[in-house]
C-alpha cells in the first residue's frame, strides 16, 4: 500500500482506537486525563496526515500507476459484500469500500485533523467542570474516526456510511446535554432532517447502484463523466444512463449534502444545533461536518447535468442570501455565527452550482479555520461570560478577554474578505473566485441554455455579490456588540477571564485564518486535484460545467455534425460551437458570432470578464471596508442607533421578522404538522356530516315510514324485522363459531387442507 | 501452515492403529472388521479404560483431600489403599438398588446410563499419540468432544428430574442453566486456539504442536494463552466441579441431583464425572498443552522420520517402533491430563463454593466478555502477524536463521517469550507446591498424634 | 475370509443408515404417543441424537456436531429448562380427545402416504454419488463468510435481536417483579432454586 | 411404480427422504396431539429436523461441485435451519412463562381470551 495512503488510514484509524479506549477506561481516567489521552490521538493522526501530505509532494509508484501531486490518485477499492447484479453493472455483484487519495482528500485530512485538535484542546479548558468530560472526548474521537473515513472513502457506499456515523456523531454532541429539553430536541431535530436529506442520497445511490454497481471514485468519473453534456450516456455494460436518470440521481444526491451542510429547505437544524457545546459547534457545525455536504458535491462533480448543477445554485443561492439576511437580526451569538455557517455553505454549493469547483472546497477550507477560529472565540467568550449568550448581555469585553477580541477581530476581517491590492486574508482569496466564476457563469449564461440567453441566471452573481456586503456588516456587529462599547451587564462584565488552554488554540487559528488563503499552498493543492480529476474525467470539468462549452463537449460525445441542428434538436445545446479536441484542453470555444451578443472567446476571457464584473460589484474591492465601517459605526455605542431605527414600523416588521428566523420553523409546523391535523378533521367532519347524516335520515325515514303504515301491516314489518334480527342473529352464532381461540384447531384445519391438497395432486399425477 | 497441512496430509491416513492391527492379522480392510474394530473399541478399550481412569483419580481426589487436610486418606486397602475404590466398588456392586415408589422408572433407569455413554464416545478423538487415535480421521474432533460433554448433561437433568425429589430437581435445573450459560465462554476459548490451529482434527493439532514447548499451541499468541485459562474455569463449571459444584452441593441440596441414587447407578454418576474431568484435561492437554508431545519435540522429529521412512518404502515393518512411540506418546499425554485433574481437584479442596447467582454472574459478565474479547483479538493476530507455519527439524532448521524470516519471526518471537513466561510460572506453582508439602509435614506432626502420624510417614515414603 | 470381504461397504452403509434412522424413526414416534412431557423430551433427544447419526452417514461431521451440541445440549436443555419451570401447573397431564386423535391419524396417514407414493412415482438416483469425499470445514467456513455473507449477518443480527427480546418478555411485567407478595409463579421456582 | 422396487440393501436419496417424511409427519401430529404448549414446540423442532435430512440428504446425493470441490448449499441451510430454530425455541420459551405467569397454565386451550 502506498505511503499517504498507509499513514492516512492510520490517521483514520487512531481515533477510533481512542473512541474504543474512552469507551472502556474513560470513566476511570476521569476528568482531566480523558481530555490528554483524546487529544493525544488526535494529534497523532495529525502528524500522520502532515506526513502523508509530504509524501504525496513527493509522489511515487505503486503497480503501474505513479501517484502524487498533480499526478495520478490512489484508488484502492476493496471488494466487501458479495450480492447481486444490476444491469450492465461494470463491477459485478460486490459491495465495495475503498480508499482513495488525492489532493484533495490531502488537504481535507489536514484541515480535518487540524481543527479537531485545536478542538480538543479548547475543550480540556472549556469542558472542565462538565460531569461528562469524559464521554465528550469518547464521542469527539467517534466523531474524528467517521469524519476522516468519510472524507478517505473510495466508494459511494463508503461515502454513505461514513456520511451515516458522521449523522450519528453529531446527534450525540448535539445533545450532549440531554438534560436540556431544547438540547435533545435539537438533536432529534437534526437527526430527523438529516434523514430526509440521507434519503434523497439513498436514491441517488440506489439509481447509481442500479446502472454502474458500486464503483470506486475514479471508474464513476470516467463512465459518468460526460454528464457535463446532459446527454444520454451509453453504459460499458451496454445499458443507457439517461438524461433525465442522471439528473435525478445528480439532484437525489445532493438532497444528502442539502440534510448535511444545512441547505435552503433542510436548513432549519443547524440554528438548533448550537445547543450543544461550543466546542461540538465549532468543530461539527462550521468546521468540517457540515462542510461534508460541499465534499460530497465535489466527488459528485463531474457526474452531474447541467440541469442538476442549476439547481443546486439556485438553492445555495438561496441559502446564502435568506442565512446572511436572517444573521443580522440575531441577538444570541451563536445564532448569528450559525446563520453566517449557513450563508457561507450557501456560497460553497453556489460554487459548485455554477461550476467552480476550485472556488467551492477552496472556501471550504478557508472557511473551516475562520468559522471554526469565530466559535471557538465565542466559546471563550461565553466560557468568559459564564454560559450567558445573549449579545443585549455583552459588550466592552475587548478589555477583559483581549486575546479573544483580536483573534476574533482577525476571524471577523477573513470572513469579510478583507484584501488590499490583491492581499488579503483567507476569505478574500476564496470568496473573490466564487465571484468571479459566478460572474462568468453569468456572462455565458447570457447565450445560454436555451439559446436565447438566460439572464436572470445573473442574480447567481448578483445576491452574492450583494451578500458579500452584508456579511461584514452583520459579522462586524457581532463583534462590536461583543467587544466594543460599554459592558450592558456589570456582574458579567467584572467575572469576565480567559486562560491560555483556551486562547492558545484561537492564536494558532488566527494565523491560519491570515495566512490561509495564499501561503499555505490550499488553493494549488486544490486546483492540482482539479487536475488530477480531469486526468481521469478525460476534459476540463470545470469548463465544461459551463453551458456553452458544455455543448461543445456535446456535440463531441455524440458526432451531431451541423451545430444548428443540434441547437435545433436539443434542449440542452447553445449555438453552434465546436470544440477543437473536444473541449478537453482548456476548453476553447470557437463561437458564431452572428448571434451572441458578446461572445466569450475562451476561458481565459470569460474569466477576465468574470473579474472585472466582480471588481465592479465590489467597488473596486473595497466592498468589505464599506460594510465593516457601517456595522461599527452603526453598533459602536451598543444599541442606541438599532433602537432608533426600531422606531420605524417597516423596519421593526423585517426585524421581527428576520429574528423569527423568517418563521421557517413556523411554516413548517403549519405545512407538516397542520396538513395532517387538517386531514383529520376532514375526516371527522365528512364523518360527523354525511355518514351520521345518512344513518339518521335513513333511521329517522324508517320511522316516518313506520308512523305512516297503518296497524294493519304492523305483522309484516315486525315479521320482517324479526325475521331479519333472527337471521343475522344466527349468522353471527354460525360465522362466530369457528373462531375459537384454540391454536391446534386452527392447525388441524390447516393442515386438513394440505393433506387433502397434496394427496389430490398425487392421485391427479399418478393417475395420469 | 501450509507445510505443515501438506506434511499431515501425506502422514495422518498412513497408517493408524486400526490399520496396524489388521496389518498384523493380515485381514484386508474391510466393513465388517471395521465394525468388529467399533465393538472391540467399545468393549475392550474405552469401557477398561474409562472405569480405570475413574477409579485411579477418585482414589486420587481422596489422597489429595486427605493430604490438604492433614489427613492421610484411604492407606490400607493396598499399598496406599491404591485398591480403595476397588473395594468401593465391590460395595457399591453389591448394595441393593433402589429406587423411590414415586420416580418416573423409566427415565430413572435412564439417566445414569446417559450420563455416562458420552463419557467413554469422547474417547474415540482423543489423540493418544501420534497414530494412536481411535478416529483420526475426524476432522470434528474437537467439536464432537463438545457435543458429547454437552449431551452428557442430559444424564444429570433427567436424573433429577425422574427421582422426583425437591433436593433432585433443584439440583437439575441448576445443572442445567449452569451448563446452558458455561457452554459458551467453553466454545469460544477452544474456537480461539482452534482458530490459531487451523484445524479442528485432533491428531492434526498434535501434529502441529510437535516441535518442541515453543510450538504448543498455548504459547501461538496470548490470547490463546488468555483462553486457555477462561477455558479451564468454564471447563470446571461445565463438568460441575468445584467450586461450580452447585448441581450436587452437599451443604444446601442433600446429594443434588443423585440424592436418590444407590449402587451401581450412583457409581455411573461417579465414573461419568470423572471420565468428565479426565476428557476436559485431555482437551487442554491436545488443544492447549502441546498434546502427546514432550517439550523437546522429540517425539515429533521421531514421528516425522517414520513416517518418512514409512512413506519411502512402505513394505518396511515399522510396526514395533510405532507401538513404541505411541506408547510413550500416551503416557505424556495421560499425565499431561492426570496434571490438569490434579488442578482441579487442588480446586476443589480450596476454593469455597459461591450462589448460583454468583456462579452465573461470573459467566455472563465475566467470562463471556473475555472470551469475547479474546476471539477478536486473536482474530486480529491471525490477520496481521504472518503465521510461523511448521515444526523444527521438520519444516525449518532451527539454527537457520534465515528460514526463521521466512517463517515468521514476530510470531517465532512471541511464542519463545511467551513459553519462557509459561515455563517461569509453571516452575514457580510447583516449587511452591512442592516446598508446601514439605513444610506441612512438618505441621501435620505437630497437629496431631506424632505415632500414629508415623506409621502413616512410613507408608507414605513406602510409596 | 471371502465371506466377509464379500460384505461392501454399502451393506454396512444400509446396516449404520437402518440403526440410526431405525432410532430416529421410533423414538420420533414414541414422542407422539408418550404423555408426559419430559418422556417427550427425552424421545425428542433421542430423535436428534439419531438424526446426527444421519449426518455422520451423509459425511456432514460439522452439521452432526452441531446438531448435538446446539440441538441436544442448548435448544433441548433449554427446553426441558422452561418443561419443570412450567411443570406446576394443573393440567400436567393433557390428555386428548379420542376426535382429535382421529383426525390426527387420518391427517398424519394420508400426508404420510401422499409423500411416500410422491417419492416413489419420481426416480431418485437410488445408488450413492460417484464423488465420494469428505466436506472440508474449510469449504464450509468460506462459504458461510463468503456467498452467505448476508445471510450469516443476518441471522447473527436475528440472534441479538432474539436474545434481547427473549430477555425482555421473560422478565415478566415490570410492576409484577417490584411487589415481593404478587410474584409470578415462575420466579417463585426461580427464587426456590438459588 | 411398486413399493417393491426399493432397494434395501445400497441406501439412495429416497431412503432419506422416506425417513424425513416420517420424521415431518410425526412432528405434525405431535403439533396436533399435545395440548402442552412446549410439546407444541418439540413438534416443531421435529420438523425442521425433518426438513434438514432432506436438506443434506439433497446435497450429499446432487453432489453437484464445481471442480472436485463439493457442493456446500444443502449444509449450510442446514445449518441456517437449526440457528433459527434455537433462535425460535428461545423466543417461544419466553413467550410460555410469560402465558405461565399469567394463567398458571400453558395449555394453549387456555389462551382464547378473545373469544367472541
Amino acid at each position: 500500500m502506498p505511503t499517504p495512503a498507509l499513514l492516512l488510514l492510520i490517521a483514520v484509524l487512531l481515533p477510533l482506537v481512542s473512541f474504543t479506549l474512552l469507551v472502556f477506561v474513560g470513566k476511570k481516567m476521569g476528568n482531566p486525563l480523558a481530555g490528554y489521552v483524546g487529544t493525544l490521538f488526535i494529534a497523532g493522526s495529525l502528524a500522520c496526515s502532515a506526513a502523508a501530505t509530504f509524501s504525496w509532494l513527493d509522489g511515487g509508484k505503486h503497480n503501474g500507476v505513479d501517484w502524487g501531486f498533480g499526478k495520478a490518485p490512489i484508488n484502492l477499492p476493496y471488494a466487501w459484500i458479495p450480492v447481486g447484479n444490476g444491469i450492465s453493472q461494470t463491477h459485478q455483484g460486490f459491495l465495495d469500500v475503498g480508499i482513495y487519495v488525492d489532493s484533495l482528500t490531502v488537504v481535507m485530512f489536514f484541515m480535518i485533523t487540524g481543527v479537531a485538535t485545536l478542538v480538543h484542546i479548547f475543550s480540556i479548558g472549556y469542558m472542565h467542570e462538565d460531569k461528562r468530560f469524559p464521554r465528550f472526548f469518547t464521542y469527539l474521537g467517534l466523531f474524528c474516526f467517521s469524519m476522516l473515513g468519510l472524507v478517505i472513502g473510495g466508494t459511494t457506499l463508503h461515502l454513505f456510511i461514513f456520511w451515516e456515523l458522521v449523522g450519528l456523531c453529531s446527534y450525540l454532541l448535539i445533545g450532549f446535554w440531554y438534560e436540556k429539553k431544547s438540547a435533545s430536541n435539537a438533536a432529534i431535530k437534526a437527526f430527523v432532517t438529516n434523514r430526509v436529506g440521507d434519503f434523497g442520497f439513498l436514491i441517488g445511490f440506489g439509481i447509481l447502484f442500479y446502472h454502474l454497481g458500486n464503483v470506486s471514485l475514479p471508474d464513476m468519473w470516467r463512465i459518468l463523466g460526460s454528464a457535463g453534456a446532459g446527454q444520454a450516456i451509453t453504459l460499458p455494460g451496454g445499458g443507457v444512463f439517461t438524461a433525465g436518470l442522471l439528473t435525478i440521481m445528480g439532484i437525489g444526491l445532493f438532497f444528502g449534502a442539502m440534510g448535511k451542510s444545512a441547505q435552503f429547505p433542510l436548513h432549519v437544524w443547524l440554528p438548533d444545533a448550537m445547543e450543544g457545546p461550543t466546542p461540538v459547534s465549532a468543530l461539527i457545525h462550521a468546521a468540517t461536518m457540515v462542510a461534508a455536504g460541499v465534499y460530497l458535491c465535489g466527488r459528485i462533480f463531474p457526474v452531474l447535468t447541467p440541469d442538476a448543477k442549476l439547481f443546486i445554485g439556485i438553492i445555495g443561492c438561496t441559502t446564502l442570501t435568506m442565512a446572511a439576511l436572517i444573521a443580522i437580526a440575531q441577538s444570541d451569538i451563536k445564532k448569528v455565527l450559525a446563520y453566517s455557517t449557513l450563508s457561507q455553505l450557501g456560497y460553497m454549493i453556489l460554487a459548485i452550482g455554477v461550476g467552480s469547483w476550485v472556488g467551492a472546497l477552496f472556501h471550504l477550507i478557508t472557511h473551516a479555520f475562520f468559522k471554526a477560529l469565530l466559535f471557538l472565540g465565542s466559546g471563550s467568550v461565553i466560557h468568559a461570560a459564564h454560559h450567558e449568550q445573549e449579545l443585549p448581555q455583552y459588550g466592552g469585553l475587548l478589555r477583559k478577554i483581549p486575546v479573544t477580541g483580536i483573534t476574533f477581530l482577525i476571524a471577523v476581517f477573513a470572513i469579510a474578505g478583507f484584501g488590499i491590492a490583491g492581499w488579503g486574508f483567507s476569505g478574500f482569496y476564496s470568496k473573490d473566485l466564487i465571484l468571479q466564476h459566478a460572474a462568468a457563469f453569468g456572462f455565458l449564461s447570457d447565450h445560454g441554455f436555451t439559446g436565447k440567453g438566460h439572464n436572470y441566471l445573473w442574480l447567481l452573481f448578483w445576491l452574492p455579490a450583494i451578500i458579500a456586503y452584508v456579511t461584514p456588516f452583520y459579522m462586524m456587529r457581532c463583534w462590536t456588540l461583543t467587544f466594543w462599547g460599554k459592558p450592558r451587564n456589570q456582574h458579567l462584565y467584572d467575572h469576565a477571564h480567559e486562560t491560555p488552554v483556551l486562547y492558545i488554540p484561537l492564536v494558532v487559528l488566527a494565523i491560519a485564518s491570515i495566512i490561509g488563503g495564499k501561503y499555505m499552498g490550499v488553493r494549488e493543492m486544490i486546483e492540482k486535484a482539479q487536475i488530477e480529476m480531469n486526468a481521469i474525467v478525460g476534459h476540463d470539468v470545470f469548463v465544461s460545467a459551463w453551458p456553452t462549452a458544455k455543448e461543445g463537449d456535446a456535440t463531441h460525445e455524440s458526432e451531431a455534425a451541423p451545430t444548428e441542428k443540434a441547437a435545433a434538436e436539443e434542449p440542452g445545446a447553445t449555438h453552434g460551437e465546436k470544440h477543437a479536441g473536444g473541449g478537453s484542453i482548456g476548453g476553447k470555444t470557437a463561437v458564431d458570432k452572428a448571434e451572441v451578443p458578446h461572445p466569450p472567446a475562451d476561458t481565459a476571457e470569460i474569466l477576465e470578464h468574470g473579474e472585472h464584473q466582480m471588481h465592479s460589484a465590489l467597488a473596486g474591492g473595497w466592498a468589505w471596508a464599506i460594510a465593516l465601517g457601517a456595522g461599527f459605526l452603526m453598533y459602536m455605542n451598543g444599541y442606541g442607533i438599532a433602537n432608533a431605527l426600531m422606531k420605524i414600523p417597516p423596519v421593526r416588521w423585517i426585524h421581527t421578522w428576520l429574528y423569527r428566523r423568517m418563521y421557517f420553523d413556523e411554516l413548517y409546523k403549519a405545512v407538516f404538522v397542520g396538513t395532517v391535523m387538517f386531514l383529520s378533521s376532514l375526516a371527522a367532519i365528512f364523518d360527523r356530516l354525511v355518514v351520521d347524516g345518512i344513518v339518521n335520515g335513513v333511521a329517522s325515514l324508517g320511522r316516518h315510514l313506520a308512523d305512516l303504515m297503518g296497524a294493519n301491516d304492523k305483522y309484516v314489518i315486525d315479521g320482517a324485522v324479526n325475521g331479519a334480527g333472527s337471521l343475522a342473529h344466527s349468522l353471527g352464532r354460525a360465522v362466530r363459531s369457528p373462531q375459537t381461540g384454540r391454536v391446534r384447531m386452527y392447525v388441524t384445519v390447516m393442515m386438513c387442507a394440505i393433506a387433502l391438497g397434496v394427496a389430490g395432486a398425487i392421485v391427479v399425477v399418478l393417475s395420469r | 501452515m501450509n507445510l505443515i497441512s501438506n506434511f499431515l496430509a501425506a502422514d495422518v491416513p498412513t497408517f493408524s492403529l486400526q490399520q496396524l492391527i489388521q496389518d498384523q492379522l493380515g485381514l484386508s480392510r474391510g466393513p465388517v472388521l471395521t465394525m468388529v474394530y467399533g465393538v472391540f473399541l467399545c468393549a475392550a478399550v474405552f469401557l477398561p479404560a474409562v472405569s480405570l481412569v475413574a477409579m485411579f483419580s477418585i482414589w486420587w481426589e481422596r489422597k489429595v483431600a486427605g493430604h490438604m487436610q492433614s489427613r492421610l486418606g484411604p492407606n490400607r486397602v493396598g499399598p496406599i489403599g491404591l485398591l480403595q475404590s476397588l473395594a468401593d466398588g465391590a460395595k457399591l456392586i453389591l448394595k441393593e438398588d433402589l429406587i423411590p415408589t414415586s420416580a418416573d422408572h423409566f427415565l430413572y433407569r435412564l439417566a445414569p446410563y446417559l450420563a455416562f455413554a458420552p463419557a467413554f464416545a469422547v474417547f474415540l478423538a482423543l489423540p493418544f499419540g501420534p497414530s494412536f487415535c481411535f478416529e483420526p480421521m475426524l476432522n470434528v474432533g474437537v467439536f464432537w468432544i463438545l457435543a458429547m460433554l454437552s449431551v452428557e448433561v442430559m444424564g444429570v437433568i433427567l436424573a433429577g428430574w425422574a427421582s422426583n425429589n425437591k433436593w433432585s430437581i433443584y439440583g437439575a435445573m441448576r445443572e442445567a442453566c449452569q451448563m446452558v450459560s458455561y457452554e459458551i465462554p467453553l466454545g469460544i476459548s477452544i474456537l480461539v486456539a482452534v482458530m490459531a490451529a487451523g484445524t479442528l482434527n485432533m491428531v492434526e493439532l498434535g501434529h502441529m504442536q510437535g516441535g518442541g514447548i515453543h510450538t504448543w499451541l498455548i504459547y501461538k499468541n496470548p490470547f490463546v494463552f488468555a483462553a486457555f485459562f477462561v477455558f479451564f474455569v468454564a471447563s470446571l463449571a461445565s463438568n460441575k466441579r468445584a467450586p461450580f459444584d452447585l448441581p450436587e452441593s452437599e451443604s444446601e441440596l442433600v446429594a443434588g441431583f443423585h440424592t436418590e441414587y444407590s449402587g451401581l447407578r450412583f457409581s455411573f454418576f461417579f465414573f461419568a464425572e470423572y471420565a468428565a474431568m479426565f476428557v476436559v484435561g485431555g482437551i487442554q492437554a491436545a488443544l492447549f498443552l502441546g498434546g502427546w508431545n514432550d517439550p523437546f519435540g522429540i517425539i515429533g522429529y521421531f514421528n516425522h522420520h517414520l513416517n518418512a521412512s514409512y512413506a519411502a518404502d512402505p513394505g518396511l515393518n515399522t510396526a514395533i517402533p510405532v507401538l513404541i512411540l505411541n506408547c510413550v506418546a500416551a503416557g505424556i499425554f495421560v499425565s499431561k491430563a492426570m496434571g490438569i485433574v490434579f488442578v482441579q481437584m487442588w480446586i476443589r479442596w480450596t476454593v469455597p463454593r459461591p450462589r448460583i447467582d454468583q456462579v452465573l454472574y461470573a459467566c455472563v459478565k465475566v467470562l463471556l466478555p473475555m472470551s469475547m474479547i479474546l476471539l477478536l483479538c486473536g482474530a486480529i493476530w491471525q490477520l496481521v502477524v504472518p503465521d510461523h507455519g511448521g515444526i523444527p527439524w521438520v519444516d525449518y532448521q532451527p539454527w537457520d536463521f534465515v528460514a526463521w524470516a521466512n517463517v515468521g519471526l514476530a510470531s517465532l518471537i512471541t511464542q519463545v517469550v511467551l513459553a519462557l513466561v509459561g515455563i517461569t510460572a509453571f516452575s514457580a506453582v510447583v516449587g511452591w507446591v512442592l516446598y508446601s508439602a514439605a513444610t506441612g509435614r512438618g505441621h501435620k506432626m505437630r497437629l496431631t498424634d506424632p505415632t500414629d502420624i508415623n506409621e502413616g510417614t512410613e507408608n507414605l515414603v513406602k510409596a | 475370509m471371502d465371506a466377509i470381504n464379500s460384505i461392501t461397504n454399502a451393506h454396512a452403509e444400509a446396516v449404520l443408515f437402518y440403526l440410526f434412522g431405525g432410532m430416529a424413526a421410533l423414538s420420533a414416534l414414541l414422542l407422539v404417543l408418550s404423555r408426559n412431557i419430559v418422556r417427550t423430551a427425552v424421545c425428542l433427544l433421542f430423535t436428534l441424537m439419531g438424526v446426527a447419526g444421519l449426518y455422520f452417514l451423509l459425511h456432514a461431521e460439522f452439521l452432526a456436531a452441531v446438531q448435538l451440541v446446539v440441538y441436544a445440549g442448548g435448544t433441548l436443555i433449554l427446553i426441558i429448562f422452561g418443561v419443570m419451570l412450567t411443570s406446576k401447573s394443573p393440567f400436567s397431564k393433557f390428555e386428548p380427545k379420542p376426535g382429535e386423535v382421529a383426525v390426527a391419524l387420518t391427517v398424519g396417514m394420508v400426508l404420510f402416504g401422499a409423500l411416500v407414493l410422491a417419492l416413489h412415482s419420481f426416480p431418485f438416483p437410488a445408488a450413492s454419488p460417484d464423488v465420494q469425499g469428505k466436506y472440508p470445514l474449510v469449504g464450509l467456513g468460506q462459504a458461510l463468510l463468503g456467498d452467505y455473507l448476508i445471510p450469516f449477518e443476518i441471522a447473527s443480527v436475528l440472534l441479538l435481536v432474539v436474545m434481547i427480546g427473549a430477555a425482555y418478555l421473560a422478565k415478566g411485567r415490570r410492576h409484577e417483579a417490584e411487589d415481593m407478595k404478587h410474584t409470578t409463579p415462575a420466579s417463585k421456582t426461580m427464587r426456590q432454586w438459588s | 411404480m411398486s413399493l417393491l422396487a426399493i432397494q434395501v440393501t445400497t441406501i439412495g436419496l429416497h431412503h432419506y427422504l422416506v425417513l424425513g417424511a416420517f420424521l415431518f409427519v410425526c412432528g405434525l401430529m405431535t403439533i396436533l396431539l399435545k395440548r402442552n404448549a412446549i410439546g407444541i414446540l418439540m413438534g416443531v423442532e421435529l420438523v425442521l429436523n425433518a426438513a434438514n435430512v432432506n436438506l443434506v440428504a439433497f446435497n450429499y446425493f446432487s453432489y453437484a461441485g464445481t471442480n472436485g470441490a463439493p457442493a456446500l448449499n444443502g449444509q449450510i441451510f442446514a445449518v441456517f435451519v437449526i440457528v433459527l430454530a434455537a433462535a425460535e425455541a428461545a423466543v417461544a420459551l419466553a413467550i410460555f412463562l410469560n402465558f405461565y405467569n399469567n394463567f398458571t397454565t400453558i395449555d394453549v386451550e387456555r389462551a382464547s381470551n378473545l373469544k367472541g
